[in-house]
This record gives structure tokens, C-alpha cells and sequence, in this order.
């Protein structure tokens, strides 16, 4: 019989013997090149670390490969980063190089620190949801393909954090990174009155609406959706499976910038939405590809050294960025929802 | 006149601010009102309240505001102040006066009413301060006689008012004066005859430094601005300098988007003009080295108003520049106040000032309506939610059915 | 019989000679001494006005007096200001020192100009209105009292533009001002029953109220307060004399400061609440102007030159300014309204 | 297995970064369900739409949460994912593992699932992508005896993470590892057994760095940080000077609060400690000579969420610091968390995150609820409006009677 409530397994067990030894005692780090840390304890020891990108969504032989090399050049010891990035943990000088030859020939992507692209946050898509407006992994690839060069080294004014989440309700957490792809739906549900009949607390599902949209309809014993009032975020689908959400000709991207969380130098700052709209084209995307790299390409051109995306947005001005971008701007862009006066311009300074 | 003491507001006749307790005492002599009203507001000085009622409606033929009623709460104990009702009159563009005009507003004002005034109320008007209900009508009477009109209240235009702009001041962008009075002109109906949800106010200030604090206190905030690059006269800097102004530390340190070098050797000031957010700050800080460029006009901003109910609003760019010009009788404006009233009015709800309409209901219907383009001047930044409308006519929906029927 | 909508007397009619000859050509200006601006224009014309202090609530005989006074020096013109300050102009500087003498010897105050305190943009309060919860003038003229010194002089960091308003309608529109006194009621409304059933409107009663305190009571042809809800703004007495507001016991005065209209430097922003309430301690309000001099004289003490008092806060942080003011802190600071979520201090950086 | 083409699966084999098609691939050579997932997904890229249904609750004995019912759409067509249920696990702190622990996971999920997996969930668990029904509770009941248990789902507390901290970065201000650790096994009921409104989640972080990105994705969000002064070794600030990096430009000018000054003379950086905000960022450019000061311990901000429904939040502050300590077992802040949540229980409605409850009651009542002072740290500003809650027993109401009768 299973041992309820036991935890999860503790993690002094999984420390390699240097962290052990040297546990909240690291001095100071240094990269020594894109995809390695160097932390240095007070007691001089020093610890790499070799950053090694991850597709995620991985088989078992995948991990067992990692298992491998961490046994050939960790003693067994690994990691995994809060971007699902890989971090072998070397405590051996001597084994850092032959480390990251042997993943180099196994191709590897050894990358995503400093001032780097590193893994892009994300999520189930059509993989394993039943939200998505998107899939994930696969946009993740396509882009990570586009922007590899950005991986594996450390050229760009700052540290460069993306985010997909395939639905409105952002498990990737992409609100607040510097790059989001949000997969967006952009019609109403279409009701299924059978199933809400079956199962669906009518009730709660009316609540579930942002905006008010749904309605009761008793005489149906179902609800009836005010579509005007629609914004397509899916939260009345995840309350009933009666409220279909998904529109393979309608649903796409859109991509907010210039999040972050850290409190470094700004206070941490949710992204804006720059393009409301990209196609689907699975399976690649190219829309999607080529929309972040201009973006990109754009920050590296015009940035200070050290800004994050936002943080130069800001300086330069939304209205400057639009312009420098050539993107569109439309009333899709302009808040309307609670917090949205804070979003007016209350001044009459600006630039054109 | 009655006598009674007044120990408390006597208090206010010392200290070196003039005393408004004085003014009232000097009316007084003439009014017994006046005398009455010092007696009503000593007791609320020792009672710490009010005891003034709003009440019926007052006003004069053909007009539906102008006036606000007031009647004093104990009309047995108070009879001079039993109707004590404000007139709102026009003032000139400006507050400029010369003294015959003043000197009539006087003399009208004397013999009506209680010889105590506002110069001016906070949204701009003369502001006489208690008449009875039978001289409202002849009191009108003298001053549309001698040229005056009555203000407004209630839920219509509001007395627009302006800066002194061009009358005195170097950065006026656009002719505030003219602007006000030929604005308010044309608006005669909207402002005696109030039809809307809510009041409405316009405000002008010359440039962006907004002396009528037009961003605040009012649903439309016209603010001078310009579009080429702000001029910078070399030689009045080198002036600055030499009487020891600290150039690079109270004007480049703190200008908004960093754009002006003061090089030390060669004693210039430079700006990078596009990235200029005609801030005023250097402009002001050296008003004879720098000033507004030459294409000149005014940014339009809504939605300002105070407190009640949604919270305080600060009005936002719905137009970043637009040619103000005397010549083309400020028409591109007027039109747009058309459209922009005539969506209010569709739209909102009693008792809701603009902005709080355009709140509730989202920029892009408001946009839609009054048919002017999203730029994104509009908006400090985009919107942090994904929930975007979607013109459903826009997007092809053949695919789905609302039914639920599958593809 | 009136001419209706003849509109406002023509601006022209009232303008000197000097000002119609250089109407829009005004080049630069400067401040020879507090209280008096020279204008001079492109053709070498100079303007002088000085500005004196007004009560605002005056006498017929007040503004005859002024009207002397210009006929004497200004060729019979003058103006106020949009703070209602008058303005004497002068076109011949010959008049000025001699104007300058009469207005002292007749006691008028003269400044308001550069880095100074102008007069207080205010309303009605006692003299007229009937929802006051202070007075205005004479808070007014004592705070001016008290502050006199920073009125005819130019000694402050920057311009100080304070606001009342006696009543939440705000009509001295002090929101947006260095520093705000507006008069507060703490006390819900007392439902006087037989004037709302003669003569009120009730929807229109219950849909004043900012958080629904208010609901219809058809039984009693009236309306219930749900207290508890009630944040005491007065709405309600606005929309129906049955509402009565006032509170002898309990009305006051709170204090915000740090707004600006201005967009010189930085947006124009919302004075802010720093202490909830004083008591109406007429006739002089000591705990008010005692308040708003320490405020001012930290704010003399600590800002840069050239900063208005909301700037000097935020550049060193609301915490900071709590501290270093010894102003006690409290729940009723923290805005529970529409736009509250703005003012959460979502990041881990502040002072202590 | 099927051996059905998928040529626009395909296409996102080639390219540099590893490819999760090739990943599936691989599982479904020895899964079949591995096998016809990339059937389904092949057919979601044809037609750009997902096949995936929620449905009927699964889970294990004693537990309401941990896993994620998850069924194709067309059962008949894809029997072997018919059921394709997700497994949450509880990931060790900061994601370490030694290989034996690795491979246990990877032996049973071979036995009883797909094969694919997450290193890791977006909330930081091991997550297990595709098992069967009956394969739920014999899963659960392996990896228990291997010393796994369940992770969160449904409206319970939600599996905590944590940054790396004291295992490997200089930058930790408190133990995140063991608090992530020692706090999970506290809140054990709460995580596996949903009781609450909706979901919470804790995120710790070692520093304001926010190697979590607590702030936006977790309701609580514990941030490492310091109540005394950085400090500064100016010899390894003169290294950095040596090697010619630009402290005034990288370090000075950028620090948001101007407190720090680096004099190029000497060649030594000073601090004015008590307005540094501890923003990291000083610390972040040179780290070998700055760090943090010696009195460490956490903010604690709350109410972080993303976007449906009321918008995303991100948390702020309701604790400047606090110690945490791991003698004292992290008590103060669970006795904090129990008051939270119990007042969330009472107040929330169904499917509201703690933030939205927050926002909608305010956060005078919250903070009474939890019995903590309100600071002006909580806040960017104070509030713009006057709409001042008043304890009404704090008044003297003496003078007024709510009949609307005299005083
Ligand atoms: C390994 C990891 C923590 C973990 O427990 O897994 C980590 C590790 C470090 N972070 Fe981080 N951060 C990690 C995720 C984050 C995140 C969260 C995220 O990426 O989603 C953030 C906040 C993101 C944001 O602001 O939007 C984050 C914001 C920072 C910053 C602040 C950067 C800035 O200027 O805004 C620093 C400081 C720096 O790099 O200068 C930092 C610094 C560091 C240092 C240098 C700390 C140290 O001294 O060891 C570590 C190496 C950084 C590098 O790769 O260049 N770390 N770091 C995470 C690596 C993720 C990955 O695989 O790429
Ligand atoms: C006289 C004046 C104050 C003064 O002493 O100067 C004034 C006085 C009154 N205002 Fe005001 N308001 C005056 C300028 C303002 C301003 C400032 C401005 O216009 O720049 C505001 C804030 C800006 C704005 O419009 O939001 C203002 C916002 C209000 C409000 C709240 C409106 C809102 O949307 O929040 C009310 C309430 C209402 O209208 O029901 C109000 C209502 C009132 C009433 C009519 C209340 C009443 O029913 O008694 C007051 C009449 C007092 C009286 O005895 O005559 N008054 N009122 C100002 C008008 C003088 C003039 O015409 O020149
Ligand atoms: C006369 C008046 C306009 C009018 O039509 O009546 C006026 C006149 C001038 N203003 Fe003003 N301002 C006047 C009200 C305002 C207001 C509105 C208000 O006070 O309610 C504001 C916005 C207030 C705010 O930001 O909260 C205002 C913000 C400015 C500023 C920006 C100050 C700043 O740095 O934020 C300047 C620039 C400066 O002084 O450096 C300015 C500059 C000026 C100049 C120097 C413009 C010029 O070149 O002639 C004038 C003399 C200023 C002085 O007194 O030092 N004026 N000025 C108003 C005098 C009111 C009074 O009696 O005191
Ligand atoms: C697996 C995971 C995405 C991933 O690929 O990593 C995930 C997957 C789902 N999330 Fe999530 N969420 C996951 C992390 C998040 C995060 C990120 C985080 O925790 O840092 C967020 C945003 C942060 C937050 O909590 O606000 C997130 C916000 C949501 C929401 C919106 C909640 C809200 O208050 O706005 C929902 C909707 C709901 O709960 O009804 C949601 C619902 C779901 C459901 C359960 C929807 C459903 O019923 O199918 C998804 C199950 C997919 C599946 O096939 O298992 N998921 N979800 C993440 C959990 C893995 C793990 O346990 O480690
Ligand atoms: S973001 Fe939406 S579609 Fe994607 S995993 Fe989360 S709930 Fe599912
Ligand atoms: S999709 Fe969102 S906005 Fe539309 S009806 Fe459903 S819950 Fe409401
Ligand atoms: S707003 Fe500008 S133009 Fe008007 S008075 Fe003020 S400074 Fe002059
Ligand atoms: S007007 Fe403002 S933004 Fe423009 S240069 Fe001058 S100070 Fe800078
Ligand atoms: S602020 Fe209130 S009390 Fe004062 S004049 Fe305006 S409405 Fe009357
Ligand atoms: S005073 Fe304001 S909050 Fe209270 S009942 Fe009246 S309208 Fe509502
Ligand atoms: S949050 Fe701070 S302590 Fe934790 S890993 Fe990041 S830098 Fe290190
Ligand atoms: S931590 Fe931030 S605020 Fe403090 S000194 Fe360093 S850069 Fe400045």
C-alpha cells in the first residue's frame, strides 16, 4: 500500500557531495563561456555548471541519455533548471571539457546563459490539452530553431526571457517575459446544449465569464452567449465541455513584449501585446518566426547594453517602438478591460 | 443691518492673507443679506456644518441653468438669506478685464444682489454670490443688457475657460483666447440648455506646462504643442552660462527622454528632436534660449473630471496634434466635440461624465464612434490582457457552427 | 428683453494697448522680483503684471478698489489668473516701482510667482454650498497665513500649487495638486424618510452610490444603507436632500499631496492620501496648518532643486517620505477602489 | 506500434534545437499509446486544432488531486489513448537529482506509461504525460514505495518550487531548497486534498532576482532579500576597474535609487545603504565584489496569478521581511500561510485566486483577517481617491441619529 503524504524525495540526497560540502557558501560565479557557470565557494572550491537545452516534452531514453553523462562526468549528479533547461553539475575541472566535447558530438545544445535566449517557458499545446489555440512544443522549436545563434551565445544587450502559453489561461506563465506567444481563439463558443444539459452547473458557468456574455436561458436548460460581449478566452470551456472553444481557421498567436519579473534595476512588469493576430501554419509558423526575430534584431540594434526588452521599450516609448518596429497599431491593442486607464496616455507628452 | 457679533470669523481679519471675512463685512454695509450670510457662517463655525440647501430649480426664460438655487436652512431665523441663489456669468476669455466692464458687473451686481462675488468660481465664471428669486430674471436682464451671458450648469457645456496664451505668454502654441471665445460661442445651445447625461467642461491651455490644469478639470483638455523640433537660440544659452545657470544639471539631467547635450566646450545645447516629448521643461527652465517650434497646433485629450464616481480621471490623447488655426474657425475641432458629445449622449448613463462612459464601455467603440484612427499616442503602453474584441465579420466562420455541430 | 446666447464679452475689448500690439508675439520672459513678471516681445516691448493675492470671495468694493488701482498704473486693465490671483498690467514700466509702493502701502500681498506658493484654488464650503464637510476660505486663509513667507518670496525647490475642496464633488479640483485639503465625511448618510418618498428619484439613488451601499426599501417607499459598505463621499446627498451627510462630530480634513497637471519633466499624476483626517478645528484649523508646514519644510529640506513635492516622493519612495514625515501609516492609506491593484507595490524592491 | 506517416511532424525533426517529435518517437517504439499520440498531434497539425477532452475525475485512494484526466476525442480511432491521464510527482527542491533516483522514475513510467514525460511542469512537478485509468493507482503505489508522492491539481495548494539558492548560487538570501522542502511536507493536506476556492501556489525565491519568477506565477511568492547594507569588497572592485569595466555606466547610472557612488579616483564604490532598494542589480554586474548584507531573510508578497479572469496580477508586498530561519522550523510564515488561506476559504468565491479576493474586499480586510499591520512597503503609493473606510466605533456618534432626526 502507497505511504500517503510522504513528500517529495528530499533533496539533500541529490546533492553532489561538493554542494554538500559547500552548501550556502558560494563566493561569487563567473561564465566562462555561453552555457557554463563557475560558482566559487568561500572555500575556493568551484563548481560548473553546463547548461544544456531541452525540448521538455522527452521519453524516458532521452533521460536515461542524461543519466549517462551525468554518471560519466557528474558522479551521478544533475539538474534541471526553472526554464526545464538541463544542468550537468561538475565538480572535477577536469571533466569539464571532455563534458562538453562529448555533448557537442551528441549534439547537444549547450547554451542560455547571460546574456542569451535561454529555453522558452511552455506548455501542452495540442500535445495534451484541451484548451489550446495553439500547440506548444511545436512553436517552441520552430522558434528555437530561428533564433539557435541566440542560444549558444552571449551577444544581446541582456538575458532574453520567452514565454508560449496555448491558451488564455497561460500556464507558461508568459505575462511576464520579455517575449510571449499566447495562443488566442477569436470566436465565440458554440454551444453544445446537450452536453451542458448533462453535466454543467449553470450557475457557475454563467459567472465563469469575464465579461458577462453568458447568460441563462432556463427556458433550454442551458445558456445562451451575448456574442458582442464575447472575448474568446475559453474560461466558460474550461468550466463545461458544452462550450467548444476551438476554431481551426480562427485561432492563432499573439505576441506580447517587454515583461519581466525580476526586480533588478525595474520593478518586474507584465508584457504588452504588439501583434494581436498570427496565423496557425503549422508547422513551423513562420509568421510567428519571423515576427520575434524582427523584434529581436530590432532590441539588439537599439538597445543599451543591459536593458531587457521592456526596459528599452519604455525609454524609447511605445509610440517610438511601433514606429521603429513598423507594426500595425490598432484598437486590438488598446486595453479595455479593468486596469485599462491606467494604460491611457494622461499627458500630453509623447513623441510622434 | 444686523449687528450681532462675530468672534470667531473675527479671528479671520488678522494675518497678512486678505480676508474674505472682511470682504463679507464690507458687504454687509451695503446688504443685508451680506450681514445675514456673516451670521450664518458664524454659526457654522461654532456648529462646524453647513446650513445651505439645494432646492427647486431657478433660472431665467430660455435657459435651462446658469444659476444655482441655494436657500439657507432656517429662512424664519435668516430672511434676507432665505434665497440666496449664485449666477454664473461668462467671463471674458483670459480673465482680462478692463475696469468699465469690471466696474458694470459691479454696479449690476450692487443692485440686485448681495455685492459679494467670485473672481473667479474654479471652473471660470463670474460667480455672483446670493440673489433673491425674483431678481434673477432682471439681473440677467442688465447684464445681457450690458453685454453678459450667463454660464452654465446642470448637465451641459460647462463655462470653457483658457490660459492667457497669446495675451502674455511666449509659448502659447495656438490662440487660446480666440479659441475659447469662438468655441464657446459656437456651443451657445449646448451650454444654456443641458440635454446630456452629465456635464461637460473644455479647457485650453497654450502648451503642455497646462496652466488650467486642463488635464484635471476637464472632459476635454486642449493642450498647445508642435510638431517639428523645439528652436534653440545659441547664443542666449552661451548668456545662461555665463550668468553661472547650471545647464547640464537643471535642464539635460532632467529632461524626460534624455534628448538635449550641453557641450561644455563649445557652450551649445543640442536636442535630438524626434525623440522629444515637448515636455516644456527646457523651455521653461531657459525661456530665452529655447522655445516651441514653428508648426504649431494642440494635442485633444479626454476624459478628464474628479472624484465622484469611478475615482479622479485625467484626460488622454485622443488626437496628438491638430492644426488650431483662427482662419479655419477651429472647424476639424468643433466637429470633433460634435461627434464625441453625440456618442455621449447615445451611450452614457445618467450621471456619467465622459470618461467614465468611454471606461466602461473601451477605447475602441469610442473610437469607432466618434471615427477617428487608433494611434498609439493614445496609450502610455498596450494592454496587458489578451482579450481583444474580434470583428467577427472580419474573420471566416465558415468552419464553425454555432450549434455545436462539428466541422 | 435679454439676448440670449450672445456669448461670453469680447477677450479683445479688455486687452491693453501693448498686449493688442504684440498679440501673440511674446519672446521670453523673466521675474525681476517675486510678484512680477516681465513679458517682452519680439519688438522689444515690455510687459509687466503683478500679481496680488485675492480672497476670492469679495466685495463689489474689493474689485472697485482694484479697478482705482488699475486706472492709476495699468491704463484701466487687469486680469486674474486661473488661481484667481489678480494681475496688474503694466505697460509702462515708469508705473511699476510706484504700483509696487501703493499695493504695499494698501496692504495688498504681492507674489505668487516662480518657485512659490500661489493662492489656493478652493470653492464654496460653508459661505454656500450644502454638502461641505469644511470650510473653504477659511482654511484657506489660514493655511495662507501661515505659509505666508513662501508666498511673496521664491524659495522654494519648485512652484507649490495647493487645492480644496470642501466636498468629494472636488470642485476646487484638488486631485491633481502638490498638496490637497478635502473636507471628508466619516459618517454614513441619515435616511430622512419622508423627503425621499416626496420627492426622490429612487433608481436614480441607488445607482449614485460608488459601492452599492444603497438599496430600495419598497415596503417603506425609501431606501436602506448598508453601512458597512458606505465610504461616506456623499453621492447620494447630492442626488437627494434625504441623504443628510453632514457630521459636526466628524467631519474633517484629509491631506494628499504629490500631484502635478504640469507634464514639464514628468506625467501629470493624482495627489495621494497621506493623512486621513484632521478635525475642523475652526476657526483657524491648527492641526491642518501644522500639518501642511511640516510637510512643506521637508520637502524644502530634502528636494533637489527644481523638484515639485510628488516628484521629490516618488524619487525617494512613499515609504521613505512616511519615515522621514513621522506620519503614522495605516490601512485607510491603502486604496480599495476600482484602480487599487496599481498602487500594490508588486516587487520586493523598497526601502525599510 | 502503427507505422502511419507523419510528414508534418516531420519537419520539426531537423534543425538545431532537439526536437520533442523525435522525442515521441522514441517512446513509441516501445509505447503504442506514444505511437498514436503522434497519430492525433500529426492530425492536430493538419488541422490546426487540438483532440484532446477533459472528463470524469481520476485520481488515487485518499488523494483529490495529483492526476489530470485526459481523453482523446475519437476513442475508436486512437484506442490506446483513449485514457491518456497525466501523473504529477513531486520534484525534488531546485530540481536535483542523482541519476539512481532519475532512472527509478524512468523504470516505472516505462512499465505502466507512455514513456513521455516532462522534466518539468510549468509548476515544477515531474509531470507524466499519457497512462490508463487502471494505471493510476499501481503507478502512485511504485513510485511510493520509491519514495515519490502525488503533486497538486485541482483548487489545493499547488506544488511549490524553488530556485536553485544556497545549493549553487552566492546570491540566496535564505535556505529555498529546505524551505520549498520542509514547507511542502507541512502543507501536505492542503496540497492533496483540494478544500479551497481554487488553486494557490508558493514559489521561493533565493533573491530579488526571482530565479522563480514567484511574483507571476504563484499566489504566495517568497523573495530572499536583506535588511542591513550590501557590502562592498573594494579590492575586487578595483579588478573590475583593471579590467576595464565600466562601473559608473554599468553599475552607477543604472541603480534605480542613485545610491551608489563610485569614485574614479580612489577607485572604490560606496553605498548609501539605507536608500538601496535592493533591486539585485549591483550585485548582478559585479559579483565578485558586491553582495548582500549579513541580516537576511524573505519578503513575502501575495496574489500572483495569470490572466483569466479578472486579469493577471502579479504579487506584492504584505511582509517586508521576514526571517527565515531554518531553526525556527519556518514557523512564522506557516502560521502566516494558515491565516491567509483560512481567510481566503471564508471570503473567496468559487474559482477566485486569493489576489482577486484581495482586490475585490480590499486590502483593509484582508489584513485584518490575517492579523498583519499595514506598512506603506505594501504599496507603490497610497491611495488617489478619498474613499476612506471609517471603524464607525471609533467615531463618537453621539451626535447623530440614523432616523435623520435632529441633533
Ligand atoms: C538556473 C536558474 C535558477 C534555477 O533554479 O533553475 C538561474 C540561475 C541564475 N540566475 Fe537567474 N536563473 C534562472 C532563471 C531566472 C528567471 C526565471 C525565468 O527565466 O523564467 C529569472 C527572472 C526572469 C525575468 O526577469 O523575467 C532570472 C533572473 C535573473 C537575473 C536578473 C536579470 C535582469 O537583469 O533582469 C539575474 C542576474 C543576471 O543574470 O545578471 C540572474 C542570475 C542568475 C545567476 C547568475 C545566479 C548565480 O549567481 O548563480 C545564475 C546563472 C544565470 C545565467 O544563466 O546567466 N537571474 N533567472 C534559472 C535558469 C533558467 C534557464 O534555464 O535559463
Ligand atoms: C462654484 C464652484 C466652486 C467654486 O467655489 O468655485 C462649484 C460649486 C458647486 N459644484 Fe462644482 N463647482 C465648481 C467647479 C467645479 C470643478 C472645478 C472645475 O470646473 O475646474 C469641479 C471638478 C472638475 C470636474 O468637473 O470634475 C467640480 C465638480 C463638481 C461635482 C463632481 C462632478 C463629477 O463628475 O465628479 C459636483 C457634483 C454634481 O455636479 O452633482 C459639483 C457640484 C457643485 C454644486 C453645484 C453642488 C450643489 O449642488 O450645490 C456647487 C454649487 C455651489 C454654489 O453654492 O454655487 N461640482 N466643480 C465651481 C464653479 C464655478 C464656476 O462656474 O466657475
Ligand atoms: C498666470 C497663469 C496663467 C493664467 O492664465 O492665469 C500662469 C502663468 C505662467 N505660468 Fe503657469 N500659470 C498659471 C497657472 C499654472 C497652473 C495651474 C494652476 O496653478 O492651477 C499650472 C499647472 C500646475 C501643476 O502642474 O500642478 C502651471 C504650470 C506652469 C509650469 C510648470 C511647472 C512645473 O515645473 O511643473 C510653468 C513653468 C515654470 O514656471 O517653470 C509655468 C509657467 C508659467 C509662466 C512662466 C509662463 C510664461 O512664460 O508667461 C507664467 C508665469 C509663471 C509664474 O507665475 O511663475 N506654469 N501654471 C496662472 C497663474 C496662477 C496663479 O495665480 O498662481
Ligand atoms: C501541465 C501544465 C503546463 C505544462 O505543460 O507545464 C499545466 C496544464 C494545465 N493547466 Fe495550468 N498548467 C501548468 C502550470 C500553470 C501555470 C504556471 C505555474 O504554475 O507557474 C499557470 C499560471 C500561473 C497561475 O497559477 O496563475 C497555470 C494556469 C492555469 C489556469 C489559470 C488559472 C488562473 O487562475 O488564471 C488553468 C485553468 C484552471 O485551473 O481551470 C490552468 C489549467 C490547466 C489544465 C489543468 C487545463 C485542463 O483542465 O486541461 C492543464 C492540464 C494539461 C494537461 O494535459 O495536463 N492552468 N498553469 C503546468 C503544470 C505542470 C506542473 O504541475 O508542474
Ligand atoms: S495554456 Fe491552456 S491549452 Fe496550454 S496547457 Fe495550459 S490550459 Fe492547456
Ligand atoms: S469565451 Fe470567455 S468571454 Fe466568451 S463566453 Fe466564454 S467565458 Fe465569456
Ligand atoms: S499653458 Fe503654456 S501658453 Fe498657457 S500660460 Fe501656461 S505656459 Fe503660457
Ligand atoms: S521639451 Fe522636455 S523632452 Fe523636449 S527637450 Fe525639452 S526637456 Fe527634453
Ligand atoms: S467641493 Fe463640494 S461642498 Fe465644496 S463647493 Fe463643491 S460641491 Fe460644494
Ligand atoms: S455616502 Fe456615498 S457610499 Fe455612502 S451611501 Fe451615500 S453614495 Fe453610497
Ligand atoms: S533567485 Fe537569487 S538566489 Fe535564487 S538562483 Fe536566482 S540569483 Fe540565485
Ligand atoms: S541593489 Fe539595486 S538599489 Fe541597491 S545599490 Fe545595488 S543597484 Fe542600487
Amino acid at each position: 500500500m502507497a505511504v500517503l503524504d510522504q513528500g517529495p524525495p528530499h533533496y539533500k540526497k541529490m546533492l553532489p557531495p561538493i554542494i554538500q560540502e559547500n552548501y550556502g557558501q558560494w563566493k561569487y560565479h563567473e561564465i566562462p563561456q555561453p552555457g557554463v557557470l563557475k560558482h566559487v565557494a568561500e572555500s575556493g572550491a568551484a563548481l560548473y555548471s553546463v547548461r544544456v537545452g531541452s525540448p521538455r516534452l522527452v521519453s524516458i531514453d532521452f533521460v536515461r541519455d542524461l543519466c549517462v553523462i551525468a554518471d560519466e562526468y557528474c558522479d551521478g549528479f544533475l539538474r534541471f533548471t526553472t526554464r526545464n533547461n538541463v544542468e550537468f553539475l561538475v565538480s572535477d575541472e577536469a571533466k569539464l571539457n571532455p563534458l562538453l566535447d562529448a555533448l557537442n558530438a551528441k549534439g547537444y545544445c549547450v547554451g542560455g546563459t547571460g546574456q542569451s535566449i535561454s529555453n522558452i517557458v511552455h506548455t501542452q499545446g495540442w500535445v495534451h490539452c484541451h484548451t489550446p489555440a495553439t500547440d506548444a512544443s511545436g512553436v517552441v522549436k520552430a522558434v528555437m530553431d530561428d533564433l539557435y545563434e541566440y542560444f549558444n551565445t552571449m551577444v544581446l544587450p541582456a538575458k532574453l526571457k520567452m514565454g508560449l502559453a496555448c491558451c488564455l489561461n497561460m500556464c507558461g506563465a508568459a505575462h511576464c517575459s520579455d517575449i510571449a506567444i499566447v495562443g488566442v481563439h477569436r470566436t465565440p463558443p458554440r454551444i453544445n446544449h446537450d452536453v451542458i444539459r448533462k453535466g454543467t452547473e449553470i450557475p457557475s458557468l454563467v459567472a465563469s465569464c469575464p465579461t458577462g456574455a453568458i447568460r441563462p436561458d432556463p427556458k433550454n436548460k442551458s445558456v445562451i452567449v451575448n456574442e458582442d460581449k464575447c472575448m474568446y478566452c475559453g474560461n466558460c470551456y474550461t468550466m463545461s465541455p458544452g462550450m467548444e472553444i476551438y476554431d481551426p481557421k480562427n485561432d492563432g498567436i499573439a505576441i506580447l513584449i517587454g515583461g519581466k519579473t525580476s526586480n533588478a534595476r525595474s520593478a518586474p512588469s507584465f508584457s504588452r501585446m504588439v501583434i494581436p493576430f498570427l496565423p496557425n501554419t503549422a508547422p513551423r509558423w513562420p509568421e510567428t518566426t519571423e515576427a520575434i526575430r524582427k523584434i529581436i534584431e530590432l532590441w539588439i540594434a537599439n538597445a543599451q547594453k543591459g536593458e531587457r526588452v521592456g526596459e528599452w521599450v519604455e525609454r524609447i516609448g511605445w509610440e517610438k517602438f511601433f514606429s521603429l518596429a513598423e507594426l500595425p497599431f490598432s484598437d486590438m491593442l488598446i486595453d479595455d478591460y479593468i486596469f485599462s486607464r491606467e494604460t491611457f496616455r494622461t499627458s500630453a507628452s509623447f513623441k510622434y | 443691518m444686523t449687528e450681532k457679533k462675530t468672534p470667531l470669523l473675527d479671528e479671520l481679519e488678522s494675518g497678512k492673507w486678505p480676508s474674505f471675512v472682511t470682504e463679507i463685512k464690507r458687504a454687509a454695509v451695503k446688504s443685508e443679506a451680506a450681514g445675514e450670510l456673516l451670521q450664518v457662517l458664524e454659526r457654522s463655525y461654532a456648529e462646524r456644518r453647513g446650513h445651505w440647501k439645494h432646492g427647486g430649480i431657478v433660472g431665467v426664460r430660455g435657459y435651462g441653468g446658469g444659476v444655482i438655487g441655494r436657500y439657507v436652512d432656517e429662512p424664519q431665523t435668516y430672511p434676507h438669506v432665505a434665497e440666496f441663489h449664485t449666477i454664473r456669468l461668462l467671463q471674458p476669455s483670459g480673465w482680462f478685464y478692463n475696469t468699465k466692464t469690471l466696474r458694470t458687473v459691479c454696479d449690476i451686481w450692487e443692485k440686485h444682489g448681495s455685492g459679494l462675488t467670485n473672481m473667479h468660481g474654479s471652473t471660470g465664471d463670474i460667480i455672483l454670490l446670493g440673489c433673491k428669486t425674483d431678481q434673477i430674471q432682471p439681473i440677467f436682464d442688465e447684464f445681457s443688457e450690458a453685454g453678459f451671458d450667463l454660464g452654465g450648469s446642470g448637465s451641459c457645456l460647462r463655462t470653457p475657460n483658457c490660459c492667457v496664451g497669446p495675451g502674455r505668454c511666449e509659448n502659447a502654441c495656438y490662440d487660446t483666447l480666440e479659441a475659447c471665445y469662438n468655441i464657446t460661442n459656437e456651443f451657445m445651445d449646448e451650454l444654456h440648455r443641458p440635454m446630456w447625461p452629465y456635464k461637460s467642461k473644455i479647457k485650453f491651455s497654450g502648451c503642455a506646462n497646462d496652466c488650467t490644469s486642463s488635464i484635471a478639470r476637464s472632459d476635454c483638455s486642449v493642450i498647445g504643442t508642435w510638431r517639428d523640433t523645439l528652436r534653440i537660440d545659441q547664443d542666449a544659452v552661451k548668456e545662461y552660462v555665463a550668468k553661472k545657470f547650471d545647464v547640464q544639471g537643471m535642464v539635460c539631467d532632467k529632461c524626460p527622454t534624455g534628448c538635449l547635450t550641453f557641450n561644455a566646450d563649445t557652450q551649445e545645447l543640442s536636442v535630438v528632436g524626434e525623440d522629444c516629448t515637448r515636455c516644456m521643461h527646457c523651455i521653461n527652465m531657459m525661456p530665452k534660449a529655447v522655445r516651441a517650434g514653428k508648426e504649431k497646433g494642440a494635442t485633444i485629450l479626454i476624459g478628464g473630471k474628479s472624484t465622484i464616481v469611478q475615482s479622479a480621471f485625467m484626460s488622454w490623447v485622443i488626437v496628438p496634434f491638430m492644426k488650431m488655426e483662427t482662419e479655419d474657425d477651429f472647424e476639424p475641432f468643433k466637429d470633433l466635440m460634435r461627434r464625441i458629445w453625440e456618442w455621449w449622449d447615445e451611450h452614457g448613463k445618467s450621471r456619467e461624465r465622459i470618461g467614465e462612459t468611454i471606461y466602461r464601455l473601451g477605447m475602441t467603440k469610442f473610437l469607432k464612434g466618434i471615427e477617428v484612427e487608433p494611434v498609439p499616442q493614445m496609450v502610455f503602453r498596450p494592454r496587458a490582457n489578451p482579450y481583444v474584441f474580434w470583428d467577427q465579420d472580419d474573420l471566416d466562420r465558415s468552419g464553425t457552427a454555432l450549434d455545436g455541430s462539428k466541422l
